[in-house]
């Protein structure tokens, strides 16, 4: 079983990057969803993976709770907000597809630059993680600037804290599991009121268009 | 003979000379344009005849109105007490001090222009303004000329520099020009001819007159005195500076119990002041006021050019 | 008087205008009994430091307090004569203001408006008594505070103008000061002004040029010295009379005081071009503040571009110390600043006349503007009578005090002008004689067309008209000032003798004319008791002369006469036209533009119309210094505004940006 | 023991307070109890290692040093003050028909959880504690942000919870990387990321990681602080929160981040060896910091936006204070003191003005001396205790500050006087035209509301008081037992010996 999944890591790790990657040209809001809680599953496995190859314990209910948290729960809860608050299908963004997509890769090109020069790479657990933890985390950050709706914003915020997640793996493979937990119920929660205050401003403003979100300047 | 005693004789002198002083004036100007003139002594039958005329006083005027001519006069008659006009080395010459004697001239005129001001016309209003301007703007000129006799002379007041003056004019030239500049002021100062026409009542060209349109019976005859006083003031101070001491008239030969000469040296002096006065007035004409800028700074250009050449030569 | 009874009565003047703010805190009819305990304290503040320089002790220990790191209070004979000037205009200011705030109409806030004049005055009071950094700096911003509140007193949006104007140019000018004064503690923090008498000895010679920059900009800019004194004459007039008066008065001489106990007891010998650079701003403020001061139309503007003036003059002084210390002539340098501190006193005692004969006017007339005024004179003869004397010592006119102070520095000047030293310096001093005396011409001329047109010839308004004389409380301390000038005229040897030139003082009681070089003052010694006496003399006699002569004693009071055409007071000569000579031949100085607006009264002909002529006396430092420099900053300011832009993708990407940046420099 | 009573309380009261049995105004009531309470457990807890008579208590994951106690005494003090002002707030604004019920519950649920999240970053002694509190803060401030649901409030709140998650998010990656450095230094698991251990162990911990673990918690928790590049947040929150809660973001949450930032410099210093390095961030963005509000407080119209402009300055003052040197902290610690004080009072002031006039924008206010002088005249104060005029404690801190400054960085002294200036000249001229200045086209108030005398109310009392405070602070720390205490405050944080 250790082998297949020592096999199957490689897999897991690159499907959870061209899920992000793929994520920035695709402006429907049901597919960015569906990559996102794909990308968490990878997420999972590859922590699952992590636990089986280090016998460290306390990674599988983080396994677990990714899984169901991050591939199940969130997903739907979004579904159902954008759903309800009746928000377009089609998401606005400043770039159209194959810039964006264009904007990824070079985004990809840059993290393996910075990658020689992170002091710590060579004594990460395992390089690979690093690096795609880095680059999940860039491409979140590219989905924010560039896209321009509401919702978009808060799937690039999820996207970072996958990779922030995907990163604590490479570092410091075990925390608490009372830090852990509260980390992870606080992303929870974070995610929860965004979605919340995105369904109020699509019923306040009518679009989910961050443009009649400008009124507050000096 | 005291100190004392040379001062009493000075005063009587020059405070007796002063109407007889314009009257000279008026009459030499007269003769050179070939008018018979009235005769010289007719200012002291005019002073005699206003001081026994009624005033009339406009309702507009204040208190200070009736103040000004006693100052006016009163700076005149401290002007003749401490400057050595007749003789030097008098008891009050301690006192002549370049700067308390501008300073006493700026008096007498700020008050006169403020009696101008009093009597709420436009004239009064007019030449006020003009004095005003001529004698604040006529300051740095006096200062340069004074402080170059000082530094030539080594005295800062006035009678120590008659004393060395005038032997000094003949060591440095340079004194000349302090001397024509003094001639400039002396003509703003007393409203004579390139600043101001004494003689006229037109509006447009009279500057002191102006000022005392408003005046009748014994003020205006003491404001005219004053004026009269002033003059003579101004005509021996002059005189004196360039007098070389060699002379007999010079002021300090009075010590030498030469009394008689000295007496006659400055009736002589008077005369010959008030002729080259009157000289000068009819053969030059009155200069627009707008332009008295240019006069007033070639004045002070003058007196400068003297004070740096006495200073660096 | 023992040194322990002094310093008790310093405290008891201190303690005294803590006690009046206070007791003004309790409102309106705490009103009487506020001002007296200020006007109290004040007095006995006035006599104990006067009491103290008599008696020429050293230096007086007041109190020390563990405060400000344990801080000591000391009084010597330098702050004691400001802290005279300081307690004796106070008094009197706060005695005129029993009468003046009540009756004005400008709508005070009375409790508020008295306990920040006592504040304003503890604060003068404290700058005089601090002798270290911390204290010094408290007080100074508790002076300048205070005074920013009572510019605004009336809450009037022109003065809120003017009140924030003057804010700004004071926060500017305590931070210059507070970094002069760090600057040159080299790293004590909480130095005393010993220590930092020491450590300025050592500190390197750039960073001694930067002090005295930074303490001239401060000390100057509230001094109201020329290109930073566009504040002055906005925020004088806008602040209530007395304290107006106590602002030019007494505040620019605390500044002045800053100014010379930091060259003289601080700061070591400086080389000469910074004695040039006090001189040159010290004759530009004359220059300039004479020259607005004769063209002003309003009352309290003139009157604030004259403090300028005679700011100007005291820096000139100053300034020509400096440069006769750089150049080896002491006996020039000892005469500038004893000049210098004789005018600050004769300058504070006539200035707040001034302003509050002024405060008294405008009260009266209800107008700040000249063009309103007139015939008072003859309404108020008291107070036009003290108005006069204040006049003619503004002007610096012979029987009076301020002639002395201004007499001393120029003879000490054309004396030296013989001295056997080079070039350069007798052309500055040339340069320097001949622009005071032409600042103080100007100054002669502003002060006469202050007092005649504002008094003299027929009422311009109805206000005019109904003018009375102002309540006796108002009048006398403007009365008393006057006296005190006319003493000053008499006893001005007494008074050199009292600000510090004891040994120059010659025996027979006689001005100091000191052997500076070359000209023999022998003959030159004047005692101005004898020339007050003569004047006098002279004056009886010409009145016995007039009263012997003509026995006329019939008047007959007419109109004026108008050559047939009857004349109102419309015709009179008003302020503009009286200064416009001068404001014609100085006009390449000063920009002034007027237009002339003719309409033909009937529309077929052109020739016959009714012309009005707009006159705009615009500040040249206003239009080419200070709006270039607020219009650059309101600019910047719209343009760092577009970081708020509103955009959250804008936001995200700063995040990021500043993240990637401090990685690639920290890195 | 007192801690965890204190922290039971912070919790309980929410809950108590949702629940619909417990009526309304009782739930005001309560508020304040709950505050009081708090209060009263940490300053017990707090003043005896604040006034130095016992060293530092370490109780498992809290930790109480000098620092710790001086800004959970602060968060507690600010905390009781809105509980107290929010009674009069909410009190006229359930009067006046603004807010429903539900809402005034929802403000108080959020309310406690605030506090209590504020405490458990300031006395938590792990970082993952830390960074949970923080996002707690941010997550309980957004409901309040978003408190009015209308006109700005929304828009404010979305670009708060967003910007500031994304800023400590990169805290997060930061603290994991301190973790790693802390694996990779030897030490042993169960305390990777406890701040006491770090510091002793600080010297195995490998200098490289270190310097990219500071640089990432600098930006990343320097959002919530709201340096400059990051401040965006900052004016949009404070302006439309409820003043009460627009005193307790600006007057302590923005201490408590700072103070985090601290705490990570210490450990930083000790790894690197020396302070030089990190005191450059603190520099360069502290400059930043006071320029920027600088120019936009000379145009700024709302008072609101105002005195939150005025609060990204202050922070700028205190990180180029912190970046003069070791001494620098000395300053730094009074000056949180002093503004937390000023801060609070001048929006309690600003919720005054808004409670009856409704608008924060100065073109549509008659002049408030005139129809509320007591405001207008605490208001004042306030303005000049901010400034740092003689008497509050910021003159005293802001002296020492420009003491240091010249003598180690002359020229970056200067430009930070230049742009105090120019703040002070901002402030003052709105504050002016505020008090005195009525917009011609003011929208006036009914005239029944006009007429009367304005009352007393509760939020002057709290006023006076934090003036007071501020007042006796200046004397305080002018006095060389004030210095002393600042001094010993500002070492526990020092990695350096003062």
């Amino acid at each position: 079983m250790i082998a297949t999944l020592a096999v199957l890591e490689p897999l897991f790790a690159v499907v959870f990057l061209f899920a992000s990657v793929l994520a920035m040209p695709t402006f429907r809001v049901k597919s960015l969803l569906r990559l996102y809680a794909c990308s968490s599953i990878a997420l999972a496995l590859l922590i699952f993976s992590f636990a089986v190859r280090d016998a460290s314990g306390h990674l599988y209910p983080l396994a677990l709770g990714t899984l169901f948290v991050k591939g199940l729960v969130i997903p739907a809860l979004l579904t159902n907000a954008i759903r309800r608050s009746g928000a377009s299908e089609r998401l606005q963004s400043s770039l159209r597809a194959a810039p964006s997509l264009f904007v990824t890769v070079a985004a990809l090109l840059v993290t393996a630059l910075l990658i020689q020069h992170l002091p710590f790479a060579a004594s990460a657990a395992s390089a690979h993680v690093l690096y795609l933890s880095i680059a999940v985390a860039f491409a979140g950050i590219l989905m924010m600037v560039l896209r321009r709706d509401v919702f978009s914003q808060m799937v690039g915020f999820l996207f970072i804290e996958n990779g922030i997640a995907a990163f604590s793996l490479a570092t410091i493979v075990v925390i608490p599991v009372a830090i852990e937990v509260g980390i992870f119920s606080i992303v929870l929660l974070a995610v929860s009121m965004m979605a919340l205050l995105s369904h109020k401003v699509q019923e306040l403003y009518g679009t989910s268009d961050t443009a009649s979100l400008r009124e507050l300047t000096d | 003979m005291s100190p004392l005693l040379l001062t009493v004789i000075q005063a009587v002198l020059v405070l007796g000379l002063a109407p007889l002083t314009v009257g000279l004036v008026r009459w030499f100007k007269a003769r050179l344009q070939g008018r018979q003139g009235a005769v010289p002594w007719l200012p002291y039958v005019a002073l005699a005849t206003m001081l026994r005329r009624e005033m009339v006083i406009s309702e507009s005027t204040s208190w200070v109105f009736r103040l000004v001519p006693f100052v006016v006069c009163a700076t005149g008659v401290f002007l003749v007490l401490i400057l050595p006009l007749v003789s030097t080395g008098s008891a009050l010459s301690a006192y002549s001090h370049f700067m308390l004697v501008a300073g006493v001239l700026a008096l007498g005129s700020v008050f006169l222009v403020l009696g101008g001001l009093d009597s709420a016309s436009a004239f009064g209003g007019m030449g006020s303004s003009r004095e005003m301007t001529i004698a604040s703007l006529v300051e740095p000129a006096v200062f340069a000329v004074f402080a170059a006799f000082a530094v030539a002379s080594g005295h800062a007041t006035i009678d120590g520099m008659v004393q060395t003056g005038g032997a000094a004019l003949l060591v440095t030239p340079a004194l000349l020009f302090s001397l024509i500049a003094l001639v400039l002021i002396a003509l703003a100062e007393n409203a004579r001819y390139p600043v101001d026409n004494p003689a006229t009542h037109l509006e447009l060209t009279m500057v002191h007159e102006a000022m005392v349109l408003e005046y009748s019976g014994p003020y205006l005859a003491m404001v005219e005195y004053a004026s009269a006083l002033r003059l003579t003031v101004f005509l021996l101070l002059l005189a004196n500076f360039t007098v070389p001491t060699s002379f007999l008239f010079h002021p300090s030969a009075w010590q030498t119990g030469a009394t008689a000469a000295v007496l006659v040296g400055t009736f002589l002096k008077l005369l010959l002041g008030s002729f080259l006065l009157a000289l000068l007035e009819t053969s030059i004409v009155k200069m627009r006021f707008y332009r008295m800028q240019e006069y007033l700074s070639l004045a002070f250009v003058i007196a400068l050019a003297g004070l740096l050449l006495t200073l660096f030569l | 008087m023992d040194p322990a009874f002094l310093s008790f009565a310093i405290l008891a003047s201190l303690a005294g205008t803590v006690f009046a703010a206070l007791v003004a805190l309790l409102g309106v009819r705490a009103h009487h009994f506020a001002h007296i305990l200020l006007a109290f304290s004040g007095a006995v503040g006035a006599v104990a430091s006067i009491a103290f320089v008599v008696q020429d002790f050293e230096v007086l220990e007041i109190a020390s307090v563990r405060l400000f790191f344990g801080m000591t209070f000391a009084l010597d004979v330098f702050s004691a004569i400001f802290f005279a000037i300081v307690g004796l205009v106070s008094c009197l200011c706060s005695v005129y203001a029993i009468a003046y705030v009540r009756q004005s109409h400008e709508g005070y806030h009375i409790a508020s408006l008295n306990a920040a004049t006592a504040l304003f005055v503890l604060g003068m009071q404290g700058v005089l008594l601090s002798t270290n950094v911390l204290g010094f700096m408290a007080f100074w911003e508790l002076m300048s505070i205070t005074s920013f509140f009572l510019v605004m007193a009336d809450r009037k949006p022109a003065s809120i103008k003017a009140a924030l104007f003057y804010f700004v140019m004071t926060h500017l000018g305590a931070a210059a000061i507070l970094t002069g004064f760090f600057v040159l503690a080299q790293g004590t923090i909480l130095a005393d002004f010993r220590t930092l008498a020491f450590s300025a000895q050592v500190i390197p010679a750039p960073a001694l040029a930067l002090t005295f920059f930074l303490f001239l900009f401060g000390f100057g800019s509230k001094a109201g010295l020329v290109p930073f004194h566009a504040w002055l004459p906005e925020a004088h007039p806008q602040a209530p009379s007395h304290i107006s008066a106590l602002m030019s008065g007494v505040m620019l001489k605390v500044a002045v005081y800053g100014f010379l106990r930091m060259m003289l007891f601080l700061i070591p010998s400086l080389p000469a071009t910074f004695g040039l650079v006090i001189i040159g701003l010290g004759l530009a403020s004359a220059i300039f503040g004479a020259l607005y001061a004769v063209i002003e139309r309003d009352i309290k503007r003139v009157l604030a571009f004259s403090s300028i003036e005679n700011i100007g003059i005291i820096f000139t002084m100053i300034g020509v110390g400096a440069y006769a210390f750089a150049n080896r002539l002491p006996g020039l340098l000892v005469v500038a600043l004893l000049a210098a501190v004789f005018h600050c006193v004769s300058h504070a005692l006539f200035k707040s006349g001034l302003f509050l004969a002024a405060g008294a006017i405008v009260h009266a007339t209800g107008t700040r503007s000249l063009e309103r005024m007139g015939g008072l004179a003859k309404r108020m003869p008291l107070l036009s009578g003290a108005f006069l004397v204040l006049a003619l010592s503004a002007a610096a006119l012979p029987p009076f005090g301020p002639f002395y102070g201004e007499w001393m520095f120029l003879q000490s000047l054309v004396q030296s002008l013989a001295a056997p030293t080079d070039g350069a310096v007798t052309g500055v001093l040339v340069l320097v004689l001949f622009a005071v005396v032409l600042a103080s011409a100007l100054a002669i001329f502003a002060m006469v067309k202050l007092f005649g047109i504002a008094t003299l010839g027929a009422p311009r308004s109805e206000a005019a008209e109904k003018a009375v004389e102002p309540p006796a409380s108002m009048n006398a301390p403007i009365l008393l000032l006057a006296l005190l000038l006319a003493w000053m005229g008499v006893f001005a040897p007494a008074l050199v003798s009292l600000v510090g030139g004891k040994d120059l003082v010659s025996a027979a009681n006689r001005l100091p004319a000191i052997e500076i070089v070359g000209i023999r003052p022998d003959a030159s010694l004047v005692v101005p008791a004898a020339v007050f006496l003569g004047l006098l003399a002279c004056l009886g006699l010409v009145f016995l002369l007039r009263r012997l002569l003509s026995d006329a004693k019939r008047e007959r009071s007419y109109h004026t006469w108008n050559c047939g055409q009857p004349i109102d007071a419309s015709m009179e000569y008003t302020a503009t036209a009286f200064s416009a000579p001068i404001r014609f031949f100085f006009r390449f100085l000063l920009r002034t533009k007027n237009t002339v607006v003719a309409i033909p009264v009937v529309a077929t002909n052109p020739w016959i119309c009714r012309r009005e002529l707009f006159l705009n006396l615009r500040s040249v430092w206003m239009d080419y210094g200070y709006l270039p420099i607020a219009r650059t900053c309101l600019r910047a300011a719209s343009i760092v505004r577009r970081v708020q832009s509103g955009s959250v993708q804008l936001y995200v990407a700063f995040i990021f940006l500043a993240l990637l940046v401090t990685l690639v420099i920290a890195l | 023991m007192h801690l965890t009573l204190a922290f039971l309380a912070l919790l309980a009261t929410p809950l108590f307070s949702w629940l619909p049995v417990v009526p309304v105004k009782a739930v005001r009531g309560l508020g304040v109890l709950a505050a009081s309470v708090a209060a009263g457990f940490v300053w017990t807890t707090a003043f005896p290692v604040l006034l130095g008579r016992v060293e530092m208590r370490s109780l498992g994951i809290w930790f109480v040093d000098p620092m710790s106690a001086l800004v959970a005494s602060l968060i507690v003090l600010v905390y009781l003050a809105t509980a107290v002002v929010s009674v009069r707030y909410l009190g006229h604004e359930r009067h006046e028909r603004l807010v429903t019920d539900r809402q005034v519950r929802l403000y108080y649920v959020m309310m406690h959880l605030f506090a209590f999240a504020m405490l458990v970053t300031a006395l938590a002694n792990h970082l993952g504690v830390i960074w949970f509190g923080l996002e707690a803060t941010t997550l309980a401030t957004t409901c309040l942000v978003a408190f009015y649901a209308k006109d700005g409030a929304l828009e404010a709140a979305w670009k708060y919870i967003l910007l500031c998650s994304t800023g400590i998010a990169l805290g997060l990656v930061g603290i994991l990387m301190v973790g790693h450095a802390a694996a990779v230094g030897g030490l042993q698991h169960a305390d990777f990321l406890y701040l006491d251990t770090l510091r002793m162990h600080a010297s195995s911990l490998s200098p490289d990681i270190m310097r990219w673990a500071f640089v990432f918690v600098f930006v990343g928790i320097g959002t919530k602080v709201g340096f400059v590049p990051l401040h965006t947040w900052l004016p949009d929150a404070h302006s439309k929160t409820p003043s009460p809660i627009s005193a307790m973001l600006s007057g302590i949450l923005l201490n408590v981040a700072f103070v985090t930032i601290l705490r990570f410099k210490g450990v930083t210093d000790l790894a690197l060896g020396g302070t030089e390095w990190t005191e450059k961030f603190f520099l360069v963005f502290g400059i930043l910091s006071v320029l920027l509000p600088g120019f936009i407080l000379l145009i700024q119209r709302n008072y609101k936006r105002m005195l939150a402009y005025s609060s990204i300055e202050h922070m700028g003052l205190l990180a180029f204070s912190v970046g003069l040197g070791p001494l620098g902290l000395v300053p730094a610690v009074m000056h949180m003191v002093g503004h937390t004080l000023a801060k609070s009072a001048l929006f309690f002031g600003a919720g005054e003005i808004l409670l009856r006039w409704k608008t924060t924008k100065l073109d549509h206010l008659p002049a408030v001396f005139t129809h509320a002088p007591r405001t207008a005249v605490l208001f004042l104060l306030a303005i000049l205790g901010i400034l740092a005029m003689p008497g509050s404690t910021l003159f005293a801190s802001e002296y020492l500050m420009v003491g240091y400054g010249i003598n180690t960085h002359l020229v970056s002294t200067l430009i930070v006087l230049l742009g105090l200036s120019l703040v002070a000249v901002g402030m003052m001229r709105h504050t002016l035209a505020l008090l005195f200045e009525g917009a011609p086209a003011a929208t006036e108030v009914p005239p029944a509301v006009e007429s009367v005398r304005e009352p007393w109310t509760l939020t002057h009392a709290v006023m006076a008081g934090e003036l007071a405070l501020l007042g006796a602070a200046g004397v305080f720390f002018l006095l060389p037992s004030g210095l002393a205490f600042a001094t010993r405050v500002a070492q526990s944080i020092s990695s350096v010996a003062l």
